[in-house]
């Protein structure tokens, strides 16, 4: 092995005010950015706080800023990351920030709920269950967006969120648009009230952050697209 | 550093788009303004599209023309993007647009020289 | 100290598939009005073991599966211990519950071409039964369940962490729960008519184990405190095949999926030779307490790798082919710096989960009026060993039935109790320890604990070793009460959160040492190398651990067979044996 | 944003773009030999046809134009509720305006 090597880590201490302070970290295989998040909390500053759980990009609890890109941190190397032997982490944007590193996710899951992002059941735990073909158009929709971890990544990549606090943002939309896509689901028109108001998918720019950063490579992008369409054609039925 | 996650072909076509409209729409009052001046101002029209014929109003022109066919061009690849199923080729479509703008907008100038 | 006192008439701790599916249907079963309270640790649905769930979930569905042949399954993987009343109900359930997931819960579980719901078959079982979403089970499971309990009226109590369990001064009634408002680091004291435990268990005290980082016994360690006797705590599953990538990263003990040894994954010790075969004539493809015992015993006549464990090399298979069957996992041994695909992994067996806990009725009940356990906390369902599949089928059918149960059992009880103010104060105290120290890092503490356990409380066991590990937790345990944190801020303190965790790991670290001592047998997940032998199963006992005062007593309670006797079973005759084709 | 605005957006926006295409392509085509306020009334003065051409340009450039801005006000410069919509009709109407006169500027006898 080299000789010890050190990285320079700024991460950001404070609330919504704070400042970025500078620790000294050893650089070792295999590390991910979490990893260096919880040994500046384990051996250099005890009052860090930061939040992660399933350490293998499962929950989506763990998501920071890295040098100014939203990323889940557990799954992170640190190579992939470090510039000339220094990072930057602060807490995850267009969140609330509680202290440091950990956001308020409650904004991005009320979003998650307004949009009608839940299953609207048309059956019971009594009747047998549904025969689907799983290679027919809507599951194949609904099997494009269905992986998400609700990390918020997107959420914190997308700037209408940053510029509308009522934007519900892309998380939301895509679990909306599978939710429509589900024949088995009871309440299409309330989904798509849902999403054609203030903060709904009209608002998206087709920035295309959401997708590049997505860590499952999901593209919420797409679904927000289907449902403008729907939407759009909606628009007309209504009317005639 | 503070803004990487912008660095890339969609979100450069969201910010062309945005601003080339903002700056349009900045710039219709004047143009609606000038061409009013048609009727009950007829030799101020002329003075002001004399005017027009100096290289640096010129080249402005140029900039309009540009802007209007970027962001048209930008607004259908948006539409499209939103209204076909497309799964790929986004990136291609912003380039594209860009292109074509560019080279009708080189035209218009061309023709003006 | 100030504390912040609150009521509800039915809490829940955690958010897991038992927390979810008990509030859910204690919101179903409860009379018009009764207000419901969900407290966990983390954020709704974003920690705990269900949202990891790879394989998926068992549930006999037909197609010549049956209820009767799950539950000889569960009972013979559980190598006779389990409560088979437990067992039982959790086989029958399984099938309203996964009914309900996709239902009524809106899961989508994985088609067969023919539309059918697709199972397919975990190591131990005699069917295709193992319902699933890819190998992302968990998350589709747990997401869904997440937005039907976000968008009820249950009132939320994120990052509030559960520290003790407050009886009424008589002793026999549950009063309510003592908690920690982590984001400020108040206490807050919930009286509750009936709580549902779900924290979950999670064998975090070993240097691999695969469970979600917040989870550390606390369930346990409380119940054990107010005095309720737990069963089978010798009883920790081993995962095969952890990822091992130096000390220093959490993804070391992270599940590298079984089906890589299935699909004709190879292990190669240090020196790059097959071993499994000097072990078992199933090679990879044995058991899990079979594979883990096998690389133990490399690892421990020094044949391995650089970082002290063994490869798992699929390259042998065609690394596009890897890539293709396998995404998820390569992609997650590629964040982390290997290739799975086209190179060899270095794997260790981790401590993945825990048959022990609370000893409950099928009603999921306990000894103490007002408290209800259910899932990983819970004992008795799984006896020695838990099938691949069990777990969750457990969590959310259980889950379930609590929330049911506490929706009539709530219908009969008065007033909210008082709570014993001693046991309170206490329990404040407790938690206040650390503060009033001299400042000390816990992490090594924490490091210290988990080596030993691993050493001597681990895959093979033997009597000196446990004695040994008896006295290393209580050194570690020792120098913890004098450890200190720095108290100027606890708003989301977590050091103090690491003191506390670490305190629940060495309380209940004792525990399952003791009852390995009391078990001198190998059975299942337990496997001791002075007892190799199983004992006989006719006269098969289950541990009971239990603590008076300061003392902890570990007793053996005789298996009730209420359903089937060892060398039984209750399938027709002429049954088959399995109906699974031989593997590929 | 809502729907309505989207709709409204979207619609002018297609509808826009013809009109554009073909305005480049008079104006690339009148440019030629300098541009003189006699050429451009003598094109435009009493047409009905360039009545319209204009006319449906403006309204449909002023509803684009007053919803886009509106969304860059929201997002750019914090603007919410009532204040947003206000000046959002403002911009309306004074491009509707200043484009009705300029239309009537060059097409009426
Ligand atoms: C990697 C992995 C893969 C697995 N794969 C499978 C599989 O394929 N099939 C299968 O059947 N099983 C599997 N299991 C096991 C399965 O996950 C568990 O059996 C089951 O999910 C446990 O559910 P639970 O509700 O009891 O606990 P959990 O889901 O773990 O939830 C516990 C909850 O309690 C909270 N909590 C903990 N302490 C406190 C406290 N002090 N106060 C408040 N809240 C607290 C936690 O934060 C969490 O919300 C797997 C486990 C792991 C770790
Ligand atoms: S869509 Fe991707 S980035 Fe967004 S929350 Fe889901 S997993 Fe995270
Ligand atoms: S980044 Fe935002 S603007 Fe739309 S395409 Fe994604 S939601
Ligand atoms: S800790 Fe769970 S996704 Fe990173």
């Amino acid at each position: 092995m080299p000789k010890e090597q050190q990285m320079s880590v700024s991460v950001w201490r404070g609330g919504a005010t704070g400042a970025f302070q500078s620790f000294d970290v050893k650089m070792e295989d295999n590390q991910t950015v979490l990893d260096v998040v919880a040994w500046i909390q384990q051996y250099a500053d005890p009052t860090l706080s930061y939040r992660y759980a399933c350490r293998v990009g499962m929950c989506g609890s763990c998501a920071m800023m890295v040098n100014g890109v939203p990323r889940w941190t557990c799954r992170t190397h640190v190579n992939k990351v470090l510039k000339d032997g220094h990072m930057e982490i602060g807490p995850l944007r267009n969140l609330p920030v509680i202290k440091d590193l950990a956001t308020d996710m409650d904004p991005f899951f009320d979003k998650w709920i307004a949009a009608e992002g839940l299953h609207h059941p048309t059956q019971t735990r009594d009747d047998p269950i549904e025969t689907i073909d799983p290679a027919n158009a809507a599951r194949v929709e609904i099997n494009a967006g269905i992986e998400c971890i609700n990390c918020s990544v997107c959420y914190a990549a997308c700037d209408t969120v940053a510029g509308n606090p009522d934007y519900l943002g892309p998380a939301a939309l895509q679990r909306a648009w599978s939710v429509y896509n589900d024949s088995k689901d009871a309440n299409k028109q309330a989904i798509l009230d849902a999403v054609s108001g203030v903060g709904g998918c009209h608002n998206c720019h087709s920035q295309g952050s959401c997708a590049v950063h997505c860590p499952n490579d999901l593209n919420p992008m797409n679904a927000i697209a289907g449902l403008k369409r729907e939407t759009a054609r909606n628009f007309f039925k209504r009317r005639t | 550093m503070r803004h990487g996650h912008r660095t890339h072909t969609l979100w450069i076509a969201y910010l062309l788009h945005r601003i080339s409209g903002v700056a349009l729409a900045l710039f219709l009052p004047a143009h609606f303004w000038v061409l009013s001046y048609a009727l009950n101002a007829p030799q101020k029209l002329d003075g002001f599209l004399h005017w027009a014929e100096t290289p640096i109003v010129k080249l402005a022109e140029f900039g309009l023309v540009f802007l209007l066919s970027v962001h048209m061009l930008g607004g259908l690849r948006l539409m499209a993007l939103e209204f076909l199923p497309w799964t790929s080729g986004q990136k291609t479509a912003a380039a594209s647009a860009v292109a074509a703008s560019t080279f009708l907008a080189g035209i218009f100038l061309l023709r003006a020289i | 100290m100030q504390i912040e006192r609150h009521d509800t008439d039915i809490l829940i701790l955690g958010t897991g598939g038992a927390g979810m599916f008990a509030a859910l249907h204690a919101q179903q079963s409860a009379p018009a009005g009764t207000k419901i309270t969900i407290a966990v640790k983390g954020l709704i649905g974003k920690c705990g073991c269900t949202r990891m769930v790879q394989g998926g979930y068992n549930v006999a569905l037909g197609g010549g599966d049956t209820v009767e042949r799950h539950f000889m399954d569960t009972i013979q993987g559980g190598k006779w211990l389990p409560n088979q009343d437990m067992a039982w109900k959790l086989c029958e359930q399984a099938v309203v519950r996964i009914r309900e997931l996709e239902n009524e819960i809106g899961c989508f579980f994985d088609r067969n071409p023919d539309g059918s719901l697709h199972q397919k078959a975990f190591a131990g079982q005699t069917a295709d039964r193992t319902v699933h979403k890819g190998d992302l089970t968990g998350i589709e499971i747990i997401n869904r369940l997440m937005e039907q309990v976000l968008s009820r009226p249950v009132e939320k109590l994120q990052e509030h962490r559960a520290i003790g369990l407050i009886p009424t001064k008589d002793g026999i009634a549950l009063a309510g729960v003592l908690m920690i408002d982590m984001r400020t680091g108040k206490f807050r004291f919930v009286r509750a008519k009936t709580v549902l435990m779900g924290t979950g268990g999670g064998p975090t005290m070993y240097k691999y184990h695969t469970p979600s980082g917040d989870k550390t016994m606390d369930g346990l360690a409380m119940a054990l405190r107010v005095g309720l006797p737990l069963r089978d705590m010798e009883m920790v599953q081993f995962h095969p095949t952890g990822l091992l990538a130096g000390d220093h990263t959490k993804m070391t003990g992270t599940v590298l999926e079984e089906g890589l040894r299935g699909a004709g994954g190879q292990l190669l010790n240090g020196a790059e030779n097959r071993f499994m075969f000097d072990y078992d004539a199933k090679g990879e493809r044995a058991t899990r307490d079979v594979v883990s015992r096998g690389i133990f015993a490399e690892m421990r006549k020094s044949n391995t790798t650089e970082n002290g464990g063994v490869y798992i090399s699929m390259s042998h298979l065609g690394p596009d082919n890897v890539r293709a069957k396998f995404p998820g996992m390569v992609k997650r041994c590629a964040d982390s710096g290997f290739d799975l695909a086209a190179g060899k992994v270095e794997v260790v067996p981790t401590a993945h989960y825990f048959m022990g806990g609370v000893v409950v009725d099928p009603d999921t009940r306990t000894a103490l009026e007002g408290l209800y356990v259910a899932g990983e906390d819970a004992g008795g369902a799984h006896g020695s060993n838990r099938l691949g599949g069990n777990g969750v089928a457990n969590s959310t059918v259980y889950g379930g039935v609590a929330g049911d149960v506490m929706g009539m059992d709530i219908r009969n009880m008065g007033a909210l109790r008082d709570p014993d103010e001693a046991v309170l104060d206490a329990e404040i105290a407790r938690a206040l320890r650390p503060l009033q120290n001299k400042i000390a890092p816990i992490q090594p503490l924490r490091d210290k604990l988990q080596e030993a356990m691993w050493e001597d409380v681990g895959v093979m066991r033997t009597e000196t070793g446990m004695e040994r590990g008896l006295t290393r937790i209580a050194d570690i345990q020792a120098e913890l009460l004098e450890a200190g944190v720095a108290g100027d801020n606890l708003a989301f303190n977590l050091t103090w959160h690491d003191w506390l965790n670490l305190a629940s790991l060495c309380e209940v670290s004792e525990v399952i040492t003791k009852a390995g001592l009391a078990r001198e047998n190998s059975r299942g997940a337990h496997f001791r190398e002075d007892f190799p032998e199983s004992g006989s199963m006719e006269s098969s006992y289950f541990t009971v651990a239990r603590q008076t005062g300061d003392t902890l007593d570990v007793t053996r309670e005789d298996v009730q067979f209420t359903i089937v006797k060892p060398g039984e079973t209750i399938l027709p005759e002429g049954e088959p044996v399995s109906l699974v084709e031989a593997a590929e | 944003m809502t729907l309505r605005l989207y709709m409204a957006q979207r619609i002018t926006a297609l509808v826009m773009a013809p009109l554009v295409l073909m305005h480049i392509a008079v104006m690339i085509y009148a440019i030629q030999g300098g541009l003189s306020s006699a050429e451009i009334l003598g094109r435009t003065q009493g047409s009905i046809l360039w009545f319209a051409f204009y006319g449906t340009f403006v309204v449909a450039v002023s509803i684009h134009a007053a919803i886009g801005l509106r969304t860059v006000l929201s997002e750019w410069a914090g603007l919410r509720g009532t204040a947003l919509n206000a000046v959002a009709w403002a911009i309306l109407a004074l491009l509707l305006i200043l484009g009705m006169q300029a239309v009537y500027g060059v097409t009426a006898t």
